[in-house]
Parts: structure tokens; sequence; C-alpha cells
């Protein structure tokens, strides 16, 4: 919860400024503006933008890189191996405009990441990652993050949330890496003028209308559909592409591959899709996902079932990418929904 | 686009009716008014949930591979472009054509969602239906109706189209369209890029394939993409690494416009379903008029016509000595 | 499959290598290559004692690919292949790696970078070594018979040539006489005899040899097959057989062109060379005066650019003969050049001159006139040497034309999937290395379906070719190395495309047999047609079919080791 | 006096030739043969036919950091599958276009047609791309990595 104490307020004007300052001691990953908005390392303010719904690419790759180099190693002149390893983030980083669904979907990651095995690669960068949230007041049709439970007007999941309220930005620290961070940059934040919190309200008037869908058991209503002729037409539709598994905030799945020179090479891990044929293809030539409909059967089951079962949350924030970008149209929300009222049974 | 979404969903009820076809593709309405989905018939009882509108970007095409299998014939509705497809899988000897029962409509362009959006000055949300007006798009917007002029937010392909008719089918719901007003320089996109120099060029090429991120749905959505095993899932040998850097990005989308040369007809779907925007069809369309302009070559147009890569002529271009 | 161990023998080559490249030094790199279980240098890896180095060291260390970097696999791959067999190592597990021809003895100036070069290519070598797989070569048998086609002096001659040597012979002519155009003509330049002369004991010697069966009227309707195993559709008489050979000879022959110039066809003075032999042979020529012969004509033309070699001599021959009949007849020749090549030609062209034919030169640009209403009176010509035009009376004009493509070559290459040339005549493997086989194997080609040929050199073809076609015939068998185009039918997605470009017709999209596949479209390779050029694999979308011994995997890794990854 | 830390090592591009077993590979014997000299920079792969080379492994040397491919073939006419040559011409026409197209310099990918007599010609493509290639400088493909 928001510590009063610690809300503070930076006019509009002064937020580049504000920027350029991060950009100086830290890593500074922000939305830009290309084609469409991603987040980047910018080197200064200036190439921020704040005019987007939420970017294509959501900001996972800053902790869980679509390619990272694991190690290095060198062939020594006796066919033996030199091994080094990576060098680690060599520098706090700052994530700054991290939406509120963003946010909680790496609270869904840490529990791959931060579970069993602890992956050192993500959790060195996540833990010298302060993220600034920026709260969500305009979301898009495609967006129903409450349905998970998430405010997007909160910042629950984020070190610092900044709301847009017109003039100037509320500014809460909702941990204490956040309040250091507001503490080092104090200079920039002056002490509210007390309207803040009615303007916030008023803001969030139109979140009321976003979709909300009932996802109490959804988990218990999968376990039958498993093989089900519910799949057959999604199957027969879907492409079998990465773009939902890529674009979504929570898929975590990953393949590793050499790099084999003469002098040496590298272990690399880069993103992986449970869409794409050769991700359960075995050496033997086997294949116990053959075919879309089962693949997709798959993602829908890990997403709403199999990490609802494992850790108590299902792995969806609701961000609507992969209802934006299918090519055919394929619809999280519309499963949930028919798989929730029942409409998803088998024939 | 006089041709209504009933005519279609009569014609297909009549061809079930009279055992025609036993599955059909067509479109239905998509999750929200800015989007149709693909919509997979077995029975003339549902043939209300067609639609046919200037939403209709899918190429289904695509599709005819799935169902190569069923009992029956499969119906399909196609535009020019889709039709196009058919010829290539045809050719290519994928589907066969006493096994598919093709509904052609003629097409006067598919909208644009972004460009209609920033046009209208709107979010999705506001758009509630888009129809055919002959030179311009009726929109019913939450606010009213709005009429766009065509020009304005047509899809890049439907700019340059010169088939809106389809080429081939076996009935024609409406009235053929020769050619479309709008279509003048087919190639200008391409003409920009070949007059920079070699580093201009490389900066282009770079700045744009580094956005790729590999999902490749570029491939999976191109009907003349169908192979069983494609050679960039092989792993042994393994042309392309899994690492996603720029240099591989790139010896992937050069593969692929190699692979899909003689057979692409443009269809646009491959930079529709691109997430992340790159402009596709700049590069398909680079070979495309290099067939056409060394081997007088035009895809997608006739079932006998024999690729342009598998056979020659003794007195081609040779600048080689 | 047991994990490679590479053996690499680098050769010297006395000096010639190791004179330029460092050696010792190639071997202690090639040691350290992935894979590399031997490497040895060798004063000659060819010699008796280089062989022995290699089938030693496959014994001792278990090798099971070989590598030898020396000179090049076009003269010396067969001998190191039959060493690694000796040591019972299948021959296609070896590499051949060449450092004399590609790099000592084109960089003998820089011994570093040749060394540096050396040891890249071996490298290479290794790379592509690592993914040999043995081989087995495809062997057929071939069916001892042979058929020609066509029953003309080529045809009759390669057919006697073979019969002779004991196998039997299918002649097919579709005419119901052999002799093929020979029958038609009066007389034969040069010998100055009647044809029949000639041809007769052929003839006889043809149709009671007991090896030649004689298909005649027949013509081929059908054919399948590959070398040593053809199956040819025969129409004889309105009943069609079907014949097994193992080879086949083409000997078709050609016909004369009919023009549509100078009024010929409608003034009946104007004839054809074959026409006014015609006439001469049945005693209808009749009276005759001044003769005007016109050559060149429908030949080298930007329609029909070719010459068609035989037709000045015809003219000289036809012209000569008139001034024997009639020596009074003012006999004329216009020509554009005259193609009289060889001391025998020249001599009969001499004694042509001498009888009184006059020669006048016209161009192409200015061609002669036909003067005359119902029949040629006069044809006027501008002579190049004189600079002026000249009238020439004439009451019997005779046109020199060409020898063109039979109309049926097309449908008879489609048939027989041997191709034709630009001018419409058949194309053969090599025009200057293979001239009377087709790159098809088990078919030749002799005559002027070919080309233009007069009866010697027709009868000079019949016999080369029929020397080409017994080579398989005496064996008994064919075998084909081992580099021809092989199928995957789990991916091959049957699109046909392999079989648009193989230039043998060697693969068929056909329904698998194999278990788990049945009914799916695949193409299908026919060993015994397929030549290994692996044009099938460059175009293959996916890559499945490859040409073994230059798969994807093998040149990939060449490339691969080239750009120093493994 | 130049600064001779300004001296930068010398570029020596590695070329790629695959030259077809029947004329350019024989006609590159011949240059050996007859003792041509020339650049050491091309390294030679053997196949059957030129037409055997697709598209992907000439894209794919490019990526690795070769810095010039070229595939050698028979004359057109010459092919000793008859009409491999003339598939490869029509295939290089069209990767020529799209590489130069997506700034890869056309002297980068060249074919050429040597036959089993033109030692002296293999010797001159060889050394005529050895001084192009050296000219354009390293491959740009490299640069993207």
């Amino acid at each position: 919860m928001v510590n009063q104490k610690k809300s503070k307020v930076i006019e509009k004007g002064r937020l580049t400024e504000l920027l350029d300052k991060l950009t100086q001691g830290y890593h500074l990953i922000a939305p830009v503006q290309a084609k469409d908005v991603s987040f980047r390392r910018v080197e200064s303010g200036s190439e921020v933008t704040l005019d987007y719904i939420n970017s294509v690419l959501s900001p996972k790759n800053a902790f869980f890189s679509q390619t990272e180099t694991l190690f290095r190693f060198f062939r020594d002149d006796n066919r033996g191996f030199q091994i080094e390893p990576c060098v680690e983030a060599d520098r706090e980083q700052v994530i700054f405009g991290i939406r509120p669904c963003d946010a909680r979907s790496l609270r869904l990651m840490d529990m791959v990441f931060n579970g069993q095995y602890r992956d050192s690669y993500y959790l060195d960068k996540r833990e010298k990652t302060t993220l600034i949230g920026l709260a969500c007041f305009e979301p898009d049709e495609t967006c129903f993050c409450p349905t998970f439970g998430i405010d997007p007007a909160s910042g629950e999941d984020v070190d610092i949330l900044f709301s847009d309220i017109g003039d100037r930005y509320l500014v809460e620290a909702s941990t204490e890496k956040g309040a250091a961070l507001l503490d080092k940059f104090a200079g920039f934040f002056v002490e509210p003028r007390g309207d803040e919190e009615q303007l916030r309200k008023a803001r969030k008037a139109g979140l009321a209308r976003m979709k909300k869908l009932d996802v109490s058991a959804i988990a218990d209503k999968m376990a039958p559909l498993y093989g089900g002729d519910y799949w057959d037409s999604i199957g027969l539709k879907c492409l079998g592409c990465g773009i939902c598994t890529y674009l979504c905030p929570t898929c975590h799945c990953f393949d590793i591959g050499d790099v084999n020179l003469d002098e040496g090479g590298g272990r690399f891990r880069c993103w992986d899709s449970c869409m794409f044929p050769e991700f359960t293809l075995m050496a033997s030539g086997e294949n116990p996902r053959p075919n879309r409909k089962t693949r997709i059967q798959q993602r829908f089951f890990h997403k709403l079932k199999y990490f609802y079962d494992r850790n108590g949350e299902l792995a969806c924030v609701g961000c609507g990418r992969c209802i934006r970008y299918c090519p055919v149209n394929i619809d999280i929300s519309q499963i949930i929904e028919e798989v929730a009222s029942g409409k998803a049974g088998n024939d | 686009m006089k041709t209504s979404s009933k005519e279609v969903q009569d014609s297909v009820k009549k061809l079930f009716e009279d055992g025609r076809i036993s599955h059909f593709i067509g479109y239905e309405a998509g999750s929200d008014s800015l989007r149709v989905t693909p919509c997979f018939l077995k029975s003339g009882q549902t043939v209300s949930r067609l639609v046919w509108n200037p939403l209709c970007a899918n190429n289904l095409a695509k599709y005819l591979l799935d169902l190569r299998k069923v009992e029956g014939k499969v119906g399909i509705l196609v535009k020019g472009c889709d039709s196009r497809s058919v010829v290539e899988l045809l050719k290519e000897n994928q589907i066969e054509r006493d096994r598919v029962f093709i509904v052609g409509v003629p097409c006067s362009g598919i909208v644009d969602g972004e460009k209609l959006l920033a046009v209208l000055g709107i979010s999705p949300g506001d758009v509630v239906a888009v129809e055919d007006g002959g030179d311009a798009f009726l929109v019913t917007t939450r606010e009213g109706k709005r009429r766009v002029r065509k020009e304005q937010v047509l899809r890049g392909e439907c700019l340059v189209c010169r088939y809106p008719t389809p080429v081939i089918y076996d009935v024609l719901l409406g009235e053929a369209i020769p050619s479309l007003p709008w279509v003048r320089d087919d190639y200008s996109l391409v003409r920009e890029l070949e007059e920079l120099s070699a580093e201009e060029k490389a900066r282009y090429w770079n700045r744009e394939l580094s956005q790729c991120i590999r999902c490749y749905a570029c491939r999976n959505v191109c009907p003349v993409c169908n192979c069983p095993e494609c050679i960039f899932d092989k792993k042994a040998p393994r042309w392309l690494s899994k690492a996603n850097d720029i240099s591989e990005n790139l010896v992937y989308h050069l593969i692929r416009a190699f692979h899909v040369a003689g057979k692409c007809v443009d269809c646009g779907e491959c930079e529709r379903a691109c997430p992340m925007g790159i402009p596709l069809r700049r590069l398909n369309k680079k070979v495309e008029k290099d067939l056409l302009e060394l081997f007088g070559y035009t895809a997608g147009i006739d079932v006998e016509q024999q690729p342009p890569l598998t056979k020659y002529q003794v007195g081609d271009l040779d600048e080689f000595l | 499959m047991a994990a490679p161990r590479i053996g690499v023998f680098i050769c010297h080559c006395g000096t010639n290598i190791g004179g330029i490249v460092d050696v010792p030094e190639v071997v202690d790199y090639a040691k350290k290559l992935p894979y590399v279980v031997h490497a040895e240098a060798n004063l000659y890896t060819c010699s008796e004692e280089g062989i022995s180095a290699i089938k030693e060291a496959i014994k001792e260390y278990d090798l099971n690919r070989v590598v030898v970097a020396s000179c090049t696999p076009r003269t010396h791959q067969p001998l190191f292949r039959n060493a690694c067999a000796d040591a019972g190592l299948n021959p296609y597990l070896f590499e051949f790696v060449n450092i004399r021809e590609h790099c000592s003895w084109i960089h003998m100036h820089d011994r570093r970078e040749a060394t540096e070069k050396a040891k890249e290519l071996v490298k290479m070598g290794v790379a592509k070594a690592r993914w040999l797989e043995a081989q087995e070569e495809f062997e057929s048998g071939v069916y001892p018979a042979a058929m020609v086609i066509g029953g003309g002096v080529a045809g009759m001659s390669a057919a006697l040539n073979l019969a002779n040597q004991g196998f039997e012979v299918h002649l097919v002519e579709k005419e119901p006489e052999l002799g093929g155009r020979l029958l038609k003509l009066n007389r034969i330049f040069t010998i100055n005899k009647a044809p029949d002369e000639l041809v007769d004991s052929m003839v006889k010697a043809v149709q009671g040899h007991s090896k030649i069966k004689l298909h005649m009227p027949a013509v081929v309707k059908a054919a399948s097959g590959y070398i040593g195993n053809f199956d040819v559709s025969i129409d004889e008489d309105g009943q069609e057989t079907s014949v097994k050979v193992g080879v086949i000879i083409v000997a078709t022959g050609a016909q004369v062109l009919e023009p549509e110039l100078y009024s010929y066809g409608k003034l009946d003075n104007v004839l054809t060379q074959l026409g006014l032999e015609q006439r001469l042979k049945d005693g209808k020529l009749g009276e005759f005066q001044n003769v005007v012969m016109i050559n060149c004509v429908g030949a080298r033309i930007p329609e029909r650019p070719y010459c068609s070699r035989l037709c000045c001599m015809t003219a000289i021959k036809n012209a000569a003969l008139m001034k024997e009949i009639n020596p009074k007849a003012q006999v004329y020749v216009l020509h554009r050049d005259l193609m009289t090549y060889g001391v025998e030609f020249e001599e009969y062209y001499r004694k042509a001159r001498e009888a009184g034919v006059r020669f006048i030169r016209y161009t192409l640009s200015n061609p002669p006139q036909v003067m005359g209403a119902k029949r040629v009176e006069a044809v006027k010509v501008y002579d190049e040497l004189m600079d002026m035009e000249v009238e020439l009376s004439c009451n019997l004009l005779v046109l020199a034309t060409p020898l063109i493509p039979n109309a049926d070559n097309e449908e008879l290459s489609k048939m027989l999937k041997v191709p034709i040339g630009d001018g419409g005549f058949f194309l053969e493997a090599h025009v200057k290395l293979r001239p009377v086989e087709f790159a098809m194997d088990g078919i030749y080609v002799a005559g002027s379906c070919r080309w233009p040929a007069d009866i010697k050199e027709s009868i000079a073809q019949g016999y080369a070719a029929a020397s080409e076609a017994a080579i398989p015939l005496r064996q008994g068998a064919v075998r084909v190395e081992a580099i021809t185009a092989t199928v995957d039918p789990k991916t091959c997605k049957g699109c046909g495309t392999c079989v648009l470009v193989c230039p043998f017709d060697a693969i068929e999209l056909k329904e698998s047999k194999i278990k788990g596949l049945e009914g799916k479209i695949v193409s299908e390779v026919n060993a015994a047609l397929c030549k290994g050029c692996g044009l099938c694999a460059a175009a293959c979308p996916n890559r499945a079919i490859q040409q073994r011994g230059f798969t994807d995997m093998q040149l990939l890794s060449m490339v691969n080791a080239l750009s120093g990854k493994r | 006096m130049p600064d001779i830390k300004e001296v930068q090592t010398e570029f020596k591009p590695k070329i790629l030739a695959f030259c077809c077993n029947w004329c350019a590979y024989a006609g590159a014997d011949l240059a050996g043969v007859s003792r041509f000299q020339m650049p050491t920079n091309v390294r030679v792969i053997r196949v059957m036919c030129s037409g055997r080379v697709p598209p992907e492994l000439v894209i794919r040397a490019l990526a690795n950091g070769l810095d010039g491919v070229m595939i050698l073939g028979c004359h057109p006419g010459d092919c000793h599958y008859s009409e491999g040559n003339y598939l490869t011409r029509r295939r290089a026409h069209v990767l020529k276009r799209l590489l130069s197209y997506i700034g890869i310099e056309p002297e980068r990918f060249q074919l050429r047609w040597v036959s089993a007599a033109e030692g002296a010609k293999f010797s001159a493509v060889v050394k005529e791309a050895t001084d192009k290639i050296t000219a354009l400088g390293p491959n740009r493909w490299v640069d993207k990595k």
C-alpha cells in the first residue's frame, strides 16, 4: 500500500531532466517511439515517449533477453577449453514507464526463475533494477487486467508509481528501493498540493468499464477439456507462429545453443515458443505435440491450469498483446469466457 | 465490394444443400469490430456466421492445406489475391483442383485498421462497422457515420493490386472488377530503395530487420510457405542460428524472399502478420519486380505457367561473361 | 553410426607441393582438427608406398574416413578410392583436397600464404569428410539388343555395324523401303554415280542379316526406361508392338526445304535441286537451254541462319550434269559463298567451271529477281564482281534449298527425352567432345537428324554411334557413380520442382510405398537416369532431395569451416 | 613521416569459389598445371555442376563473414548436364539483385563462366575478384554481429 508520507509530485516540465539525470547513474530503459512503442535503453530523456497505451514487446527483455550469452569458452592448444563466465549486469538499471500489468508479470516470472532453481542471469538483473511504473488510465479495448486482480492504476508491483494527473505526476514509492531512489533525486520532487488524490480518482473513472472476466474456477474448468475437440477449430485457425508467446510478458520458455568457432565460442540461451513444432521434438524424431491443436492447447493449459496448479497464479496478466497482434484473431479473453461459462464444452 | 455477406451466406448454404461441398472456409466477425477471423463450416446450418466486408484481409488459401484429407470437397472464399495463391498451390501440387470449390469475390480493397484509426482520429472501440462504398469506405462509429476515401486507408498491397477479381473460381459472387482506379506504379516502394547507395540500403534494412523477433508469423501466414519441415527448423544442417541477431535475421529474410520467389502474389499477409511492423513486402516486391523485368514472369495467374527459376531460355540476359 | 575417425594424408608430391607448402606444418595442423585421429605426410601419396600407408593407417587407427591432400580429384580420385576399398573402407568415405593445382603451383612466390591456404583447404576437406557416408553404386543390366530409328545410310550403317558385332538390332523405318533421302537422288556428288549402286548392297545386307529385325513401315509411338533397359513401342502397319532394347540410335535424317521464294510452286519451270534430280531420274526433264541455279534459298537468313553444307555441292553436281546433258546450255549458279571445302570438293568445283558452268556471287541484301509471268523467262542479278546488274535468260530455274529438321523431331525428342537444339535438329551431348551421344545415357545420334551430313559423314557417324552403343552392350551392365540424388519421402511435399529442373527426366512424382507414408505423392529418383548434377538438390525448397557426396550438410560444413565455424 | 600507429593490418579478403567439376574446376587445374601465379585469397569447393549451388549457401557464406562468393561454371551451351548453368544464371540474376538491394555490394557475389581450357581466365577471374573485393574492404555483414 502506498505510504502517504512518501507521496511526491513532479511537474511535467521537469520529467525529461529527471530522466537525463537517471541515465547518468543507471542504465535507463524506457518507452521509445519507433514504428510502435518499445522499451529500449536510452541515452537521454528526450528519446522517451509517454504517448502509448503499452509497448508491442513487453519489458521482459530487460531481464530475460531474447538472446543472452551465458558463458564464453576458448580452446587452448591441447584441445581443452577455458571457460569464462559472462559478466554480470555492470550497473543498476531503471525501467521507466512500465505498466502495472507488465510489472505483475515479473512477479510471475520470479516464480519461475527464483523458485526451486535460482536463475542467476535473471535474478542479477532483477535485483539491480528499479521499476518506475506508469499508471494506466486509458487502457486498450483488448486490455483485461482486472480479471487477474490487477489495478491498472496501482503501484503494487513496482518500486515507484507515476500517475499522470494533468499538469504533474503524482509519484509514490511502494518499496524501500523506490524510496531510496526518490531520496537520491529529491531535488526534482515537491510536496503534493492536496488535490492529487481527487484528480487521480477522476482519471480512474474510465477504468470501471474494463473487461473483468470470471476466472475463479478456471483451472478446474480447463481440466475436462484436455484433448477435447474444443481445441480443434482453434488449432485449425492457429498459424503456429510465435507472436503470442514472444509478446507475452509471462511466457518464459527458452532454448540453449552453442556458437562453436575455431578459436572458441559461447553458449547462449534464447526465447523459444511452445507454438513451434520443434519445441517438443525429441532426438529420436518423436514429437509428443505433433500438431497445432496439441500445441495451442498446451499454451492455454499452461496459462490457465498448469501454472496455477504449480504456483497458485494464472500465467496471464490481461495485457492484451496476444489479442492485438494475433493475425487470425485468436482471443484469450474469448477462450476464458467460453471456458468459464461452460460454452467450451466438448461436442 | 458490391457482394454482401448475405449473398455469400446464401451461396454457401446452397452449396452445402446441393452436396457440392462438405467444408467451407470463410470469414466471421472477430472479437472486435475492426477484426474478422477465419471461419470453418461443416454444414449449411451455420452459414449465418459468415461475413464479407472490407476487413476480410486473411488469405484463407493457407487453410486448404490443412483440409486436404477431409471427405468431400472444401469450399473456400477467395479475393483476387487469395485466388492467385490458390493457383500457386495448384502449381505446386499441394491441392487438387477437383477437391476444392472456389467461391470468388471481386474485391475493391481491404481497409488497413491502423490507417483508418489514424485518419479518423478515433480508437478501436469507437468503430462499429466498416462497409464498402465504392471509392470510399463507410465507417459507422459510435458518433455516427463517416466516409473515408479508400486511397487514404487501404492496405499497401491493395493500393497496387492488379487482380481485384479472382483469376480462378467455380462461382463468382458479384460483378468482376477489371481494375482499380488508384493503381498506378506497382513498384515505387522498391524503386525508392534501389536508388539509395549501398550504405544507405544496408542501414535501412539493418534498422528494419533488427526489430525482427523471429516469431515466424510471416512464414506461417504465407500460403506458399508450405514445406512440411522448413529448412529454418531443420537441425542438420542448421541453416540459421536460433540466436536472434541482425545477421541471422537477414539470413532468414533473404532466404525466405528467395524461397517465395516466383510464388509470392503480394497478398500482403506477411506484412500484416508482422507484430514489429517490418516492411516485408518491400523485400518480396523486389524479387517480384526482378522476375517480371528479367523473365516476364508474374506469379499466380496461370496454373500451366512454369515457375521462372525452374526453367531458362538460351537467350536469357547474361551479365556474367 | 560410429563416431568419425578421420585420417589425413598430406602429399609432398616431391617438391611440387613440399617445395612450396610447409607440409609438416599442415600435418600438425590437421592433427588438431575435429575428428582427426591420424595425420601424416607422404613423399608421393599416389605411389605404391603412399597407397600402402593409407591402407595400413586405416587398419592401425581404425579410420572410417580418409582425406588425401594432394593433386586433383579429376585424375587421382579413383586411385585413392580403390585404396580405401582394398582396405575394407567404403570408397565413398574418401575425400580429396587439392593443394597442388589449386595451391602450391599457383602460389609459388608466397610460401607462407600458400601454407595457410593449404591448411584451410585441408580443414574444409576434413569438415566435409566428417559427413561422408558409405554409398553403394547403382548397377543395372543391359539388355543385349539395340534399336536404330531410321533406315537411311546412317541408320543402316549403325545397324549393320552392331549386327556384325553379334548384337540383335531392331531397325525402324517409317517409309516402305530402306535408303532414306538417298533414294530420291539422281547422282551422288564427287563420284557421280547413281545412288542405287551404293544403297543396294547395303539394303541387301540389312535385309539378309539374321541379327537385324526390320520394322517397316513403322514408327516409334512411345518409349520409356533408361540405359540398358528401354521399352519402345512401335506402330508397324497399324499394329503396335513393344520392343525391349538396351540402347537406341537416332538416325532419322532430315528433309529438304520447299521454299516460298522465287515463284517456286507458282511457275512450272522452277524446281528445287531435289525436284530436278527427281525429273532427271524419271527421265522427265525434257528440253532445256538456259539454266539458272540459285543457292542459299531459305538458308543463312535471319529466320534460318545456318548453312546446310550440302547444297553448294549439290548445285555444282547438277550444274555440271546439265552441261553434260546439253553442252550448249548456258548454266549459271548464283551463290552467296561456295562451301567447297577440302581438296576433293574444290577439285569437283574446278571441273564444273572448266565444263563451262558460270558462277555469279550475289548478296543477301540484293537477291536475284525472277522475270516472267507464266514461266520464268529471265533472272536479273546484281553481279558483285562486275559491279553491275546482269540479266540471264532462263528457261529452267533450280533452287538449292537447305536441309531442315523433320517435323516429327519434337515428338521423338519428347518420347526419348533427348534435346533438340536451336534450329530444330537433335542436340548432341557436347559439340566437340561427345558428337554422337545424347546427354541421356544409352541414346546416340547419327546422320542428318543431328546436322546436315553427306553420305560419307552419315556412314562415319553411324559407325561412331554404333561403336559407342556397343560399349554398354558389350559390358552387359552399367554402373553409376554414387553421386545420384536421393529423396527423403518424409519431408518431400511432392511439389515437383525437382522434376521440372531435372535435365534427364530422372525424377518422377509417385505414390510412396514406404510404410507409414503409403499413398503420399513424393519424388522418386531413377538412379539409372540420374547423372548426379545436383540441380534438384539446389532447387528443392525444403531440401528433401539431396545429392549424395554433395549434400547440404557436406557443402555447408565446408563453408562453415572456411568461415571459422565448427 | 606517416604516423606508424595509423598503419592498420592489411585487409586480406577471403573468397569462396564454387567450381563445377567439368569446366571451372578443370580450368583451375589447368591454371595450376600452367603455373599461372595468382592471389591466395580464393578457396575452391568442387561441385558437379554450378547448378548445385543454392542461394542459401551463398547467403550463408556471406553471413558467415566471407568477403566474397563466386560460382564458376561452364559457358552457356557447354554445360556437361546441358542446362544446369542456365538455371544457375537465372538464380544468380535474382540473387545478385536481391543482395544489392539490402546493401551487399554486387562484386561480393559473382557468377563467371570458365571453361576447362581457360586456365588463364581462371587466374584472371581470381585476380579480378581479389582486387575488387580488397578495394571494397571487409564484408559489411560482419559489422552486424
